[in-house]
């Protein structure tokens, strides 16, 4: 009989003790909501739960001096109340909430939706669009790395097995800036991405583009930002020309699979549509700002 | 077997289990409290059926493991109303006609209460917005969305009238 | 008395007719008539057949009265979800 | 006589009309009676029963789509601690393929509960575990070894019809060809229906539509897995609480399974949580029953969400190949339809009632149908909702509609000119009495939904649907209490509101009110024999039977006051809820609460009942759908926008729970329209086992879903009565697909209409 464990230690050091102890057959929970699933599936069968709730770290909102620090086990739904980061980061907001119901809002969190390693993860392409980083915390002590880094394939990252990831941080960003996430599912709540795409974008005075980042998901084995995206619309205005531009390179940055949710010439399709529309949400958002 | 002693209030009452790493709360729940009223209908946290409120947060007590709630508060269905009179989101449900087979009823009563607990007049998009994650299969969602947008109206007229009371 | 037959059952007992005659002022006895002249299609008409007369289809069919009834056809029993 | 009633027409406040007024409880909006359970968490659904001394059961499955099963080795499980017993096939009863009803063929249902020799699809059910814990019984299931040759799944249609494709049932023969079949063949069986002569009446078409369409497996998807337990007692008596659409239907089943006479097993019908057709057979039943036998305690097994979807009645896909010929003023002259349904593993698709119904709402001369059972490496296809009718119905109802542009003729109009109506013949050979299809268009024509302007990409569909309704065996009872309140007994699960309606119609009767009926469903102990809760036949016939219970109780209760008041029998009449002597003003009338207290003295207790067979009068239902969507042209989403159902609902007895029953049936068909669908692996594993992937709507998904219900009284009935249940889910799939296709300006054949289909098809 399978004999399974749970502990939720209080302390960040707590925690890489018990990772360390039990040697690669733990298990780190946050809000659950993948964790339970593959639980109850038998796809996963660790020794110790560890429960990483009842830390204070991984568990709060700070604001710090260049951005907001969010725990790694924050639920969705924190996250969505917090109105600072509503107002600066709305591309994440509405990223994050997008995963699963109000009911999977009320448990899930960034950081499990990042170390889950799945390519279609709303939050994760949201994230890497506004360049968050991830702050790790292992027996060698913490280290910080960007997101964009921190997914290797599907399922797999770059965290040790003794090692957990605390928070994520959000830098600040410039005043003329903002965000915006848009996925693509067949009913209107409930799926899991069959494309989803995140747009960060920052104007100069004249409204003309100063920085952009536009990274897609489950279109290739990762979160994959569009590198021409830059190139494309800086020092230019958003409009039809400069999207339809975007749009054709964001279709060729595409590496999809065809699977039970999406082909490879619907994902590809889509991703650019989608990048155009998330493009203008943000712009939209930039110049609603302005004029508030 | 690992046990754990799990203490947690239940609809106010303070109750003590042992509980298996993998019984999740909904196990517990059911199988340890015969609080049978939330529904198991998936037990991957897409129908809603097990919803319940985790110190006052919305959530699917299938996506809960058992040993998370120790210290929690827990309302679940049957701490929904008061033992003489009906919450008004349960009057409106029966008025209203918005169950058929009525397994899904409890997990959208949770859930409609937790939603007119934070917003007292939500719009009809709202309300279906809020309530994606319980699945009907019987009414097509039109009798429910009345019922709750009907008990909103009820719930803030009450609310109006204790605020008028007091300040008198 | 006309009674129309479904194929499958046509092919099994009646060569591939589905149109049939017989004789009788009630169900069971045109059933009794057709069974007289195609042995064993009785037994098989009575599992998972109903039977249609003009605008009612019955189920458990035994001694209906079918005087006024110009014609009896025999459809697959109806299920319902 | 026939009325129309928007919804907003028939809230409690508006003016009642003379028909109406007929009635004081028929019509009227009370709270059901089991509504407050319900409400409250405390209605006991079947995985909410728990018995003394209860195990916990598990199933091992199959991984394979289409394998021998070489050995089955349960040493590993029987070996772990708290482990109890395990069953195989051969623990049940010894069937032979001859083992056979009307409804069901006791072999294939055999081997559809536990796999003999052979697994048939991903998820079927080899051996069943009792422990003492419900993880305790996971994992014995899990350690369950199965070693299997392994065959080549036949996974669709295609594949089953191919020469040299592996056999799935070498016992299965085509039946119904010319010259008996020869050779064993995945084709179970081929129905024809002709009506007149077709094929040569078709050369004076002078306009055709000829397509072919497809649909793909769905899933009745209610929300309560299959859940039961059993307790068998040393005097080889069981005992099963479980949810069903049928108590005795589970009692026969089981007890065939199980070896038993059918009176040895009792069963205590559950609240069921949906079934929509797919709780009309057996799963858990004769395992429970099999190992609370074998270690003499009560057994309780539930199905997890993944069992449901593996192994529980999906109901066929299918493909369709309509031709309709109509001459230039749009009338019909000739129909076509060759309709091919997967049966699953076993046969017995609805593929016949696909036929009967393809072409019923219309006024056609010549029609033939021809439909095909096809067995397929997929889960045993069960009932669900007018079975076989949506997928006919949506070839049809597209052809139709592309007849209707073809022709530059308004949808509705089109159909108006060729409905069926009094006195037109089915193709299945019934001559229609008073139906309300035409009425049903009409009310269509005007509803405001059918003047809404349209913008770009946005399409407007419309389609029609029939179902026969039943009637058949249904049991009442119906008793006066000590207190003059009166207890009604059916042996029909109520699934969606049918104590409510049993207990106006026995208000109705007895003219009292419906607060002094308490409604019960009674055990197989408890009530004769009743057919199971479906076809849409509850209402309908069971509600005769209360009917006429009721008659019958009155009549007894009016001897009763004779007897008391010492008069001839035949001067007491029943009127508004009493006794009364005719001619005798001096005699003040009896309620029934004073007949209560008199009961005892004048010969004891007093009920009534009826046990009928009903064989006539099940009005067929006709309906319309207007679906209106919009196509977002860049990424092929549907958006649905506005939908209207409007049925003839003969006489609705609790127009609440009438809407409900055309809402849900339409949002099943919309779903069925465009997102559902079985997903399988090359090697025949469902890839989409839960409801994340298995894409059922939401309620963002949906509006409000407006109803507009046509009473055209059925004359079968002394209420009125038609069975509702069935028909709201066969237009929506034609309504949708139209829609879609008038936005577009494509036709869509392939159902579903997912937004990658849509977008590839726009280009």
């Amino acid at each position: 009989m399978h004999q399974m464990n749970f502990a939720a230690p209080k302390t960040v050091a707590g925690a890489v003790k018990l990772l360390v102890q039990n040697k690669g057959r733990s298990k780190v929970i946050a809000g659950g909501t993948d964790l339970l699933v593959q639980l109850r599936m038998g796809k996963i069968k660790p020794g110790i739960i560890i429960d990483i709730k009842n830390i204070k770290e991984a568990n709060q909102i700070t604001i710090e001096k260049n951005g907001v620090r969010i725990g790694a086990a924050v639920s969705g739904a924190v996250v969505g109340e917090h109105e600072s980061i509503k107002r600066n980061w709305p591309g994440v907001v509405e990223a994050l909430e997008l995963i699963g119901s109000t009911q999977i809002q009320g448990r899930a969190s960034l950081g499990g939706n990042l170390c889950n390693g799945s390519p279609a993860a709303d939050s994760v392409p949201a994230l890497i669009a506004n360049e968050a980083i991830c702050r790790i915390a292992g027996p060698n002590g913490k280290r910080d790395i960007k997101v964009q880094n921190f997914v290797k394939s599907p399922s797999k990252t770059i965290l040790k097995r003794d090692e957990i990831l605390t928070s994520l941080f959000l830098p600040d960003k410039p005043n003329k800036s903002s965000s915006a996430y848009l996925r693509l599912i067949p009913r209107t709540e409930m799926d899991i991405a069959v494309v989803g795409v995140a747009a960060s974008l920052t104007l100069d005075e004249n409204n003309k583009c100063l920085d952009a980042i536009i990274c897609l998901g489950a279109v290739a084995p990762k979160a994959t930002v569009v590198k021409t995206a830059k190139k494309i619309l800086v020092g230019k205005k958003i409009n039809n020309d400069s999207l339809a531009t975007l749009g054709m390179a964001c279709e060729d940055t595409c590496d999809p699979i065809n699977d039970t949710r999406g082909t490879i010439a619907y994902r590809t399709k889509v991703a650019g549509v989608l990048a155009k529309r998330a493009v203008q949400i943000a712009h939209t958002r930039i110049l609603e700002k302005a004029n508030l | 077997m690992n046990k754990h002693h799990v203490s947690m209030s239940v609809n106010g009452d303070p109750v003590e289990i042992l509980c298996e790493t993998q019984q999740t709360l909904l196990d517990c729940l059911r199988d340890e409290l015969y609080l049978t009223g939330t529904k198991e209908g998936c037990s991957t946290g897409d129908c809603g059926a097990c919803s319940v409120t985790l110190n006052g947060r919305l959530v699917c007590s299938c996506l809960v493991l058992g040993v998370e709630a120790n210290g929690c508060d827990v309302q679940t269905i049957e701490g929904i109303g008061s033992e003489k009179t009906l919450h008004p989101l349960q009057k409106t449900f029966l008025e209203e006609a918005a169950l058929q087979c009525g397994v899904c009823t409890p997990g959208f009563i949770v859930a409609a209460k937790s939603l007119l607990d934070e917003k007292p007049n939500p719009s009809e998009e709202e309300i279906r917005y809020w309530l994606a994650g319980n699945l009907c299969r019987c009414t097509g969602y039109d009798k429910i969305i009345k019922a709750v947008i009907k008990a909103a109206k009820i719930m803030r007229e009450e609310n109006e009238q204790r605020t008028n009371r007091r300040a008198n | 008395m006309k009674v129309f037959i479904p194929s499958q059952i046509a092919n099994g007992y009646t060569n591939g007719l589905h149109e049939l005659n017989a004789e009788g002022e009630k169900l069971d006895q045109v059933i009794r008539s057709l069974d007289d002249q195609y042995p064993g299609i009785k037994n098989a008409l009575s599992e998972g057949f109903a039977c249609a007369l003009e605008n009612e289809i019955i189920h458990d069919w035994f001694d209906e009265d079918i005087k006024d009834v110009k014609s009896v056809r025999f459809i697959p029993a109806i299920e319902g979800g | 006589m026939s009325s129309v009633r928007t919804e907003e027409l028939t809230r409690p406040n508006r003016k009642a009309t003379e028909e109406e007024n007929k009635f004081k409880v028929i019509g009227t909006r009370p709270v059901r009676p089991d509504g407050i359970d319900k409400v409250t968490g405390k209605a006991n659904f079947g995985a909410d029963i728990v018995l003394n001394g209860m195990l916990y059961g598990a199933i091992h499955r199959s991984k394979h789509a289409h394998a021998l099963i070489k050995k089955v080795d349960v040493s590993k499980a029987l070996k772990l601690e708290g482990v109890k017993s395990i069953i195989t096939h051969s623990d049940l009863a010894t069937l032979k393929p001859t083992d056979k009803n009307s409804n069901v063929n006791f072999f294939d249902l055999a081997r559809n509960v536990l796999a003999k020799d052979k697994v048939l699809y991903d998820g079927h059910a080899i051996a069943a575990v009792a422990a003492i814990s419900q993880t305790i019984a996971n994992e014995a299931a899990r350690l369950i070894e199965v070693e299997y040759k392994i065959l080549k799944p036949v996974m669709n249609i295609k594949t089953a019809e191919k020469k040299n494709t592996p056999i799935i049932d070498k016992n299965i023969f085509t039946e119904g060809l010319k010259e008996p079949a020869k050779k064993p063949s995945n084709i179970a069986k081929k129905v024809e229906f002709l009506l007149g002569d077709p094929d040569k009446t078709f050369e004076q078409a002078e306009i055709v539509v000829d397509r072919k369409y497809s649909t793909q497996t769905v899933h009745q998807g209610y929300i309560e897995p299959h859940a039961c337990a059993a307790s068998y007692t040393k005097d080889n008596q069981a005992t099963i609480w479980c949810s069903s659409q049928g108590a005795f239907m589970v009692r026969a089943y089981t007890a065939k399974l199980c070896g038993l006479e059918t009176s040895k097993i009792k069963v205590i019908p559950a609240e069921i949580g949906g079934g929509f057709g797919g709780k009309t057979t057996i799963y858990l039943e004769p395992l429970a029953v099999k190992l609370s036998e074998k270690t003499g305690r009560p057994v309780k097994i539930v199905m997890n969400r993944t069992e449901v979807m593996r192994a529980t009645g999906p109901t066929s896909g299918g493909t369709a190949h309509v031709k309709l010929g109509a001459d230039k003023k749009g009338n019909f002259i000739a129909g076509l339809i060759e309709l091919k349904y997967e049966a699953g593993a076993f046969a017995g698709s609805p593929v016949g009632l696909g036929c009967m119904t393809a072409f019923a709402p219309y006024n056609l001369k010549h029609v033939k149908c021809t439909g095909w059972d096809v067995l397929v490496n997929r889960p045993k296809a069960a009932a669900y909702r007018a079975p076989g009718a949506p997928v006919a119905a949506f070839a049809v109802e597209s052809a139709i509609d592309e007849l209707a542009s073809k022709l530059q003729m308004d949808p509705i109009h089109l159909r108006l000119k060729n409905c069926a109506t009094e006195g037109t013949t089915a193709p299945y050979g019934v001559t229609f009495d008073k139906i309300g299809h035409k009425e049903c268009l009409e009310a269509a024509l005007n509803s405001n939904h059918y003047r809404k302007k349209l913008k770009p990409y946005q399409g407007r569909g419309i389609a029609s649907g029939f179902w026969f309704n039943i009637g058949g065996n249904s049991s009442a009872e119906i008793m006066i209490n000590e207190d003059g309140n009166v207890t009604v007994a059916t042996g029909n699960p109520d699934i969606g509101g049918s104590r409510a309606s049993m207990a106006m119609m026995a208000a109705e009767t007895l003219g009292i009110n419906m607060e002094n009926v308490k409604p019960i469903v009674a055990d197989t102990e408890s009530i004769p024999y009743s057919d199971l809760t479906g076809g849409s036949r509850v209402t309908f016939a069971t509600g005769k039977a209360v009917i006429e219970a009721a008659e019958d109780m009155i009549t007894e209760m009016c001897k009763r006051a004779a007897k008391f008041w010492k008069v001839d029998p035949a001067q007491v009449e029943w009127k508004n809820g009493k006794a009364i002597c005719i001619e005798r003003t001096d005699i003040e009338p009896m309620s029934m609460k004073q007949i209560a207290k008199i009961a005892f003295k004048t010969g004891g207790a007093i009920s009534g009942k009826a046990n009928i067979n009903v064989k006539k009068g099940a009005g067929p239902g006709f309906g319309l759908h207007i679906c209106d969507v919009e196509v977002d042209p860049e990424t092929g989403r549907v958006t649905v926008l506005k939908y209207t159902a409007i049925q003839d609902v003969g006489k609705a007895i609790h127009p609440s729970y009438v809407e409900g029953q055309l809402q849900g049936g339409a949002a099943q068909g919309i779903g069925w329209a465009l997102n559902e669908e079985y997903v399988y692996s090359k090697d025949g594993n469902l890839m989409n086992t839960g409801f994340l992937d298995y894409r059922i709507p939401v309620a963002s998904d949906l509006p409000m879903i407006e109803t507009i219900l046509v009473e055209v009284p059925n004359p079968g009935h002394p209420f009125g009565v038609r069975g509702v249940g069935e028909t709201p889910i066969v237009p929506p799939l034609g309504a949708v697909a139209n829609a879609v296709s008038n936005a577009i300006g494509r036709r869509m054949t392939d159902l579903p209409l997912n937004p990658i289909k849509i977008l590839s098809e726009i280009g």
